[in-house]
């Protein structure tokens, strides 16, 4: 299941990969950090193309299970504002070998910060900047 | 073989993140066409400096990441994607 | 977070090991799978040398916390009959870097299905084997 | 330097898995002693060969795992590990 939406429930995106006949399931989960290069962070927003994003995620899913020997694989990310501890994405994998569910778990997440049109801009006490835009 | 020729008409560009920043707007509409992506990139580069200065800037048409030669059509959904930082 | 239970709480084996500062966790989850070898599984039992098991597991969150920059690992296991589809191990690691944190993840049950005294009975239609005892 | 006499004793072996089912009890006890882990599981084998057709016997003593060389000391706690199978 592939998913843009204001908060995550892990337990729900678990779920919707479980199967009592895969062995395996392995997750990440991402969440906003209190500290950024020494900064602390008071928010972050999350800005989203979101019918572009849930197609460069559908395409990391269909090629994780290409490159993979997984079963299922879900994709969740938020939008909106979060605050620190709060989470970002969450990806489970299923499978019946656990190798290739962390294999297909990591590689969903490393790709998604390439390729999903997602930003997030960083609140700081002194101003605010969009992650990544400038060097 | 018939020559497709471009019409001149409003195009809007969907814009994000930083280039929303940039441009001062979430859409960006043009009163001209541009034959490519890479005509159309040169012509943003123009009119805002401050495009160039960003770590990359990718250019979505329909919904996919285009090369600057990919020709444009009327009707094309043009978006700008300056650096992601999902996740 | 080490523990040996009856049923695992997923949240709360994540909930234990995150905090704001991390960015990212990731998670294992081993269930009872319905199928072994062509068989159908009715049911598992899980017998475990507890106190034994427990210094084991705790060697392996130690031991992960020396070979990877992770911050914090925890690992719960099942103990007594599971039925197929039924939680039997969850491992959690939280670190600043996910790639650590996915190493340390399959480190850590790679290592749990070598090393930690915990022996599983799969029962099937017509009887029921230890799991690995024989050739 | 004083030599330790091993006494004849009662020594209490934890049994698990499928040890337990070749043995028939979760407890063996065993009204002699041992010098070393490789003579108990000399012992063992000798007693109960089915022992030798696991996949692997491992010994804990002290709740480690043990070489065959390790001395035995009265009050040790000795467990017989069969294959582990968790996860």
């Amino acid at each position: 299941m592939i998913k843009i939406e204001e908060n995550i429930n892990v337990e729900q995106v678990i779920q919707s990969v479980s199967k009592s006949q895969y062995g395996g399931t392995t997750v990440f989960i991402g969440t906003v950090r209190v500290h950024t290069k020494g900064q602390r962070v008071l928010k972050l927003h999350f800005e989203c193309y979101e019918p572009m994003a849930l197609r460069e995620m559908e395409k990391i899913e269909r090629q994780a299970k290409e490159k993979f020997d997984i079963q299922e694989m879900s994709i969740h990310h938020v939008v909106g504002e979060k605050l620190p501890g709060e989470k970002v994405v969450v990806i489970a994998v299923a499978a019946f070998h656990r190798k290739a569910a962390f294999e297909a778990c990591e590689y969903a997440i490393d790709t998604l910060k390439e390729t999903v049109p997602i930003w997030k801009k960083e609140f700081f006490e002194n101003g605010s900047v969009w992650v990544a835009a400038h060097p | 073989m018939q020559k497709r020729k471009l019409e001149i008409m409003d195009q809007h560009i969907l814009l994000f993140g930083a280039t929303k920043d940039i441009i001062g707007s979430s859409i960006y509409s043009i009163n001209d066409s541009f034959k490519t992506v890479g005509e159309l990139r040169e012509h943003l580069y123009k009119q805002f400096p401050s495009l160039e200065k960003l770590n990359s800037l990718m250019i979505a048409v329909n919904m996919n990441y285009a090369e600057d030669l990919l020709e444009l059509k009327a009707g094309d959904e043009i978006a700008l994607i300056p650096p992601v930082s999902g996740g």
